[in-house]
């Protein structure tokens, strides 16, 4: 169990495997540094976003679906649209200015887009979880649920607690000033 | 030591002694509403606690050596600390003295009017650190009732205080705070070392009295203990935190303070630092009672100079604690037993003074000595009892202080008679100071732009008049007093030189 | 494994090392915000590839908390930067100085 | 009778007093002052009662446990014996009569309670010194007196310079009364006891330079109390207090005390020589400088508050010289005609309308109650010692025990005592004839006089005057009866030649004459008196007041400043203070650390965390 492999898994043995994490973690670095590098808040998020979709291919890669399944929902689905709504509603971006068409910035999203997508079909083509032999890692759900729910039953609790909290918390910090009895609402 | 806890389980009256007081701070904590619930259920705790403490005296007091009672419990076995409490002769003398003058205390602070439900609730939970102080026989025990009784002093000064207030609370807590963390150090360094040699940690004053030490790691140990007591006493370097907090503290704080606090450095040395630390201590005799001669004379020039009537009799309390170190490093059993005498004697007569100083505030709105004058003519019976007090502290034969000196005198120049030589003007400078303070407040004339006075009320008898009594009665027939030390005084000289 | 343990820590490294950059760098609450998401990330990378690595599910799970507490911690963060924005008029990090000393 | 009864004698005096102080405002005044008188008057009878139990040893009494020291016990104890008996019935009797006086005395005073209360415990305080059967209790009445005496001198509170004056008694015996408290301490560390009989068995036992020692301690200790030099500047302003007071406390008995000690422990004192010379010293230099200070004094309670201390400077004298019946002897007839010399003068400062300069005074023999001139000189014949008078004959006695001791330092003592003999007349009879000679000089109105300020002095002058009768020697036809009374106590005998005796009471009678036909020549007419510098000086007291305030009052405030001011602020607070200040200053550096901005913590967090990382990999390396 807890004795390191010292053969590679068994997927490794085509080379696809590693040939397609190699370029999904280039991809990934790359739209990190772009994303960190943006000036404008929306641009980087949705470089995030990109940099997560090859992230959640990465954990299917690994064997682990559920995870590439919440990394899409939960990750690049929920908050960083809760960025991006937080970034409008403020409007944080530098507006106003008209949405010229400049060619050469699609240049890095269309080559990062294009190698998610290879890296896709290929996932898709080359099953991991029906490919190999078994030896590889594999975490099914139903493996997932049992020690989620079985081992770690009390910190789920925990955290959905702190989930509430935050939820709360939130609520509390986002409503706002309480106005003050007898002062001009303005 | 040890061996000497009783087979049957007794009632638990040393626990009940710290407990009482802490469950009627909690009561007064709880219903804030009424001021007048809360001074009687503040008057009522303490009684209680004064009865259990004089049945305690009328029982016990018949000068046996060791643990006259023991509480013994584990509380944090890992460490080896217990929750171990005993008594003993000294420390009954001292029980009794708190829970009288915590009595007291609370008719002084009758006529509070601010927030009196906290206050009352700090004056207990005072009593109960000082119960606590006087009975642990576990250091860790000894060091949390230590810090407990120092919060309720800080907020009594700090919130209830005269004008420099603020001051004199931040002043107070630093100094003390620091002479704690000193012990706190030294107190781990002896747990260690113990617990290095002996393989079994424990707290307890018996287990570690056993710890063998170089002469160095007892000097240094010695230092660190000797340190908090001869703050908190206050020996003369380290004094300067208590004229403030004696002076600017409420009349109940300053009675408490100088009639409690400051020996619970004294009983420190006694009780901890003398016999954890022998040789140590048989070295630093001579220093020890240099200082005191310091003090004695140093409190005494000073009281002479002040012009606020309670930085006086804050002078004159260290210069009269100088006495007491001074019998304590005489290191003779008369000496020991004078001294611990003093220390009752003078929480009683410089309780009193303190008193009856507020009461005089109460009435002329200052304690400017040069402000006061022509007393006696208003206020006959006040001026009586400030009288009174006054002579017994400056030691007049008759009333209680000079019991105490003279014992101290006697023993010391058994030992040491250069000490007791040096020490006698003391007597002539005493006098100096409080005659000035007696002159200035009840004779002369009157000053002229002073209103009528009323003279003590019921109340303020009540405070007073058993002050008196026990001033006179310690005066003329000490015995039952000095009983119970002779068994403990004797079995704590014996252990060294 | 795919690929040898030691180049998914490379990787995760990589990753978090430009998150910790973002966050140094970046003046904008919201960019920090989201540097602190690229480092969560690359922790996610790493614990996902232990489990890979050791074949335990653990590191997946643990993957699934980091993800519940990421999200409290965005939802309490951007009600915060809402906050300030309202109160402040400003998101630059350095305006905020109120626990000067 | 139970023995145990004697302790009525002092008690009674105390529980008057204690009544009188709780009660005495409240109680009609009659009642209080009844209560005042009929305490001593019953000590007093109780103690002529008791007379037979200080026959032979004496009786020891025993009270109770007072302070348990170790395994020894120092009861309340006393011991009534010949030594004690005639003092008891001296003080009790003369307090009676002073008492009495003062019910008229303070007839118009408001605070009559706490007079009487005071004198009542002055009388307890002053009984427990004499029935001491141990030094602690002694000791007990030793600062009991001075406690009343500073109450009582400073009685008309209003005016600060009476309290001060009371202070200033109380400061300058404590003084004293160390020099006491040390030799208490060292008499129980040496033979572990208390009891005077017991140390005095043990004294021989002791090596010489400690018994001269304890001699001198003793001393000192009896000459703050009895205002010998070099304590004796506070009797002077002593008289500041009522006049009843000053003939009690100030004339008759608390300054008689340091004698009385004296001849207490006297088996002790007599062992060492030097002692006994260093008392005799004293005795005779006090004696002197006194008079020569009566001679120039304005107050007539000043002058003979002044002659007080020059007569108990010959009483140390007479102990000196190892006569304790001598010294007793002078004690009592002088306590006699110095009280009712004290009483006539407040009788004649009464009647000249509270002026107490006696150089505005005169015409008292004209004008005033033929009866109080009469006293008057009664008291005086007997201070000056003129022939057949009390004081005479204790005189007398004590300088032919001076005498007849032959030694050089003696006989200049003697000289001494001669000198002074002579001043004394000259003082005594410059007093008369300012007092009751010539024309009236100040604006006194004569009325009468109380009853009961009048009564009280018919006896102690006729005591006075027949006080010889107590110990006349067999030179007249006496029995010297206080003598065989006192028995092994009374000291030296003392062997003269009849040709000696009659020569000395020849001598002294001349010189009486002397200062009488001096005092005569100078003062019997009014001629005024010019000021000059002599007598500014002894005016003055020497101007003793002067250097003691120089000597030690000056130091000691000085001290006192240097202490509260420049030690405790300057040194202990500033230090403090300045350190509080550093760290204040540090913080105030390091703030600038916490820019409160979130860039700069978490890039102390990040230069943190590579300093860990680096140290990881050194160790790495390593």
């Amino acid at each position: 169990m807890n004795t390191a492999p010292s053969i590679p898994g068994l997927w490794c043995h085509d080379m696809i495997g590693s040939v397609v994490f190699y370029l999904l973690a280039a991809a990934t670095l790359t739209a990190t540094l772009l994303c960190i590098t943006r000036t404008s808040p929306v641009h980087a998020v949705i470089y995030l976003v990109h940099a997560f979709f090859d992230l959640a291919l990465i954990f299917y890669l690994f064997g682990a679906p559920l995870v590439a399944a919440w990394e899409m929902i939960i990750y690049a689905g929920a908050i960083m649209v809760l960025f991006l709504f937080i970034i409008m509603m403020l409007e944080l971006s530098p507006g106003g200015k008209p949405l010229t068409v400049d060619r050469r910035r699609w240049i890095p999203v269309l080559i990062l887009s294009l190698v998610t997508l290879g890296c896709t079909v290929l996932l898709i083509i080359q099953d991991p979880s029906s490919a190999g032999s078994g030896t590889a890692y594999h975490a099914s759900p139903r493996d997932f649920g049992t020690a989620l729910f079985d081992h770690y039953a009390l910190a789920v609790q925990v955290v959905s607690f702190q989930l509430l909290f935050a939820a709360v918390g939130a609520y509390y910090v986002g409503k706002g000033e309480p106005r003050k009895r007898g002062e001009q609402p303005s | 030591m040890t061996t000497m806890a009783t087979s049957l389980p007794q009632f638990p009256w040393l626990s009940l002694l710290i407990g009482l007081p802490l469950a009627g701070a909690l009561l007064c904590l709880l219903q804030r509403r009424s001021a007048i619930e809360c001074r009687w259920l503040a008057l009522v705790t303490t009684l209680t606690t004064l009865m259990i403490a004089l049945w305690l005296f009328v029982t016990h007091g018949d000068g046996q050596a060791g643990w006259l009672l023991r509480e013994d419990a584990a509380w944090i076995p890992r460490f080896g600390i217990r929750y171990t409490l005993g008594l003993d002769g000294i420390s009954l003398l001292l029980v009794l003295l708190t829970a009288f003058l915590h009595t007291v205390a609370v008719l002084i602070a009758w006529p509070e009017q601010r927030r009196v439900p906290l206050f009352m609730a700090l004056l207990l939970i005072l009593e109960s650190g000082l119960m606590g102080v006087f009975l642990a026989v576990d250091l860790v025990l000894f060091y949390l009732f230590w810090e407990a009784m120092l919060l309720p002093m800080v907020f009594l000064i700090g919130i209830w205080g005269e004008e420099g207030r603020r001051r004199a609370a931040v002043r107070f807590f630093l100094y003390t705070l620091a002479g704690s963390l000193a012990m706190l150090i030294a107190m781990i360094a002896l747990y260690l070392l113990h617990a290095a040699q002996s393989g079994a940690p424990s707290f307890a004053l018996a287990d570690l009295a056993q710890t063998r030490l170089t002469l160095t790691q007892e000097y240094l140990l010695f230092g660190g203990f000797m340190l908090a007591f001869a703050i908190k006493a206050p020996l003369v370097p380290f004094h300067t935190w208590q004229p403030d907090a004696l002076s600017e503290s409420p009349a109940a704080g300053s009675v408490d303070l100088t009639g409690l606090l400051l020996k619970t450095g004294l009983y420190g040395m006694i009780r901890f630092a003398f016999p954890l630390f022998p040789n140590a201590t048989r070295n630093c005799l001579p220093f020890l009672a240099a200082l005191a001669l310091l003090g004695l004379f140093h409190a005494a020039w000073s009281a002479y100079r002040q012009e606020d009537v309670k930085r006086i009799l804050a002078y004159s309390s260290i210069s009269h604690l100088g006495l007491v170190v001074l019998g304590l490093a005489a290191w003779n059993a008369t000496a020991w037993q004078g001294s611990i005498l003093l220390m009752v004697t003078h929480g009683i007569v410089t309780g009193a003074l303190f008193a009856v100083v507020a009461m005089l505030r109460a009435r002329t709105g200052t304690r400017d000595l040069a402000e006061l004058g022509g007393l006696w003519g208003a206020a006959p019976a006040l001026s009586a009892f400030f009288l009174l007090f006054a002579l017994a502290s400056l030691g007049l034969p008759g009333l209680a202080n000079f019991t105490g000196e003279i014992l101290v005198l006697l023993g010391t120049f058994h030992t040491q008679p250069l000490w007791a030589l040096l020490a006698l003007p003391g007597l002539v400078f005493a006098a100096a100071y409080l005659l000035r303070l007696v002159q200035g407040a009840l004779w002369g004339p009157a000053p002229a732009n002073r209103g009528a006075i009323a003279d003590l009320t019921v109340r303020e008898w009540l405070v007073l008049v058993p002050l008196a009594l026990l001033t006179v009665w310690i005066g003329l027939y000490p015995a039952p007093f000095l009983a119970p030390l002779a068994g403990p005084v004797q079995a704590a000289l014996g252990g060294l030189p | 494994m795919i690929v040898p343990f030691a180049h998914v820590l490379i990787f995760a490294a990589i990753l978090f090392t430009m998150g910790l950059g973002c966050v140094l760098a970046r003046r904008n609450l919201i960019m920090i915000l989201i540097g602190v998401e690229i480092m969560l990330n690359a922790a996610a990378v790493a614990l996902v590839g232990g489990s890979a690595y050791w074949r335990q599910v653990d590191g997946q799970v643990f993957v699934v908390f980091l993800m519940a507490m990421t999200s409290a911690e965005v939802a309490i963060s951007l009600a915060m930067v809402v906050y300030l924005r309202r109160r402040r008029g400003t998101l630059e990090a350095d305006r905020f100085d109120g626990l000067r000393g | 009778m139970n023995q145990t009864l004697l302790f009525l004698i002092p008690l009674l005096p105390l529980a008057c007093a204690v009544l009188n102080m709780l009660f005495g405002m409240r109680l009609p005044r009659l009642v209080a002052e009844t209560l005042a008188v009929s305490g001593v008057a019953a000590s007093f009878l109780l103690t002529l009662l008791f007379w037979g139990y200080a026959d032979g040893a004496g009786t020891h009494a025993l009270l109770g446990t007072w302070l348990p020291v170790g395994d020894i016990t120092i009861p309340f104890a006393l011991h009534f014996d010949a030594l004690a008996a005639p003092m008891t019935l001296m003080v009790t009797g003369v307090a009676t009569l002073i008492h009495l006086y003062a019910v008229g005395y303070m007839h118009d005073e408001e605070d009559y309670a706490r007079f009487f209360g005071l004198l009542n415990l002055f009388v307890f305080a002053m009984l427990a010194i004499v029935l001491a059967d141990n030094l602690l209790v002694l000791f007990l009445g030793w600062e009991g007196v001075g406690l009343c005496s500073y109450a009582l001198i400073g009685f008309w509170y209003q005016k600060s310079e009476n309290a001060r004056a009371g202070t200033k008694a109380f400061l300058v015996t404590r003084v004293g009364d160390i020099f006491l408290a040390a030799a208490l301490l060292w008499l129980f560390a040496l033979t572990g006891t208390l009891e005077i009989a017991a140390i005095n068995a043990r004294a021989a036992s002791f090596a010489p330079e400690v018994l001269t020692a304890l001699t001198v301690l003793l001393l000192l200790g009896a000459c703050g109390k009895s205002a010998q030099l070099p304590l004796m500047t506070w009797l002077a302003d002593a008289m500041a207090g009522p006049t009843p007071v000053s003939a009690l406390i100030h004339a008759a008995t608390m300054v008689t005390a340091g004698v009385y000690l004296l001849c207490r422990l006297f088996p002790l004192v007599s062992l060492s020589p030097d002692g006994m010379a260093a008392i005799a010293v004293v005795g005779a230099l006090t004696a002197l400088y006194a008079a020569t200070c009566a001679l120039a004094q304005r107050e007539i309670k000043r002058v003979l508050a002044y002659s007080t201390m020059s007569q108990v400077g010959y009483m140390f004298l007479a102990v000196g010289a190892g006569s304790v019946a001598g010294a007793m002897f002078h004690l009592l007839t002088h306590a006699f005609f110095k009280a009712a010399l004290f009483m006539a003068a407040g009788c004649i400062i009464h009647l000249a309308g509270g002026e107490n300069d006696i150089l505005r005074m005169g015409g008292l023999f004209k004008r005033g109650p033929r009866e109080l001139f009469w006293v008057f000189l009664a008291g005086a014949l007997c201070l000056a010692g003129a022939p057949l008078t009390g004081g005479f004959f204790s005189k007398d006695g004590i300088l032919l025990a001076v005498y007849t001791q032959g030694t050089p330092l003696f006989l200049a003592l003697w000289g001494i005592g001669l000198l002074t003999a002579l001043l004394t007349a000259v003082y005594t009879f410059r007093l008369v004839y300012l007092v009751f000679a010539g024309e009236p000089r100040g604006h006194g109105h004569p009325h009468d006089l109380p009853l009961l300020m009048r009564r009280p002095l018919w006896p102690l002058a006729l005591l006075g005057l027949c006080g010889g009768l107590l110990n006349l020697p067999p030179l007249v036809g006496g029995h010297e009866w206080l003598t065989h009374r006192l028995g092994t106590l009374a000291g030296r005998e003392i062997l003269a030649g009849h040709s000696i005796e009659w020569a000395l009471a020849g001598l002294a009678t001349g010189l009486v004459i002397l200062g009488w036909g001096f005092a005569r020549w100078r003062y019997g007419q009014f001629r005024g008196e010019q000021e000059n510098r002599a007598s500014r000086f002894l005016l003055l007291g020497w101007r003793a007041d002067a250097l003691v305030d120089l000597l030690f009052v000056r130091p000691f405030t000085a001290m006192a400043g240097l202490c509260a001011i420049g030690c405790d602020r300057a040194l202990v607070d500033a230090t403090l203070d300045g350190l509080a200040r550093q760290t204040t200053a540090c913080g105030e550096r390091l703030r600038g650390l916490t820019t409160g901005r979130v860039s700069t913590y978490l890039a102390g967090f990040v230069w943190g965390f590579l300093i860990i990382l680096g140290w990881f990999l050194l160790a790495l390396v390593k």
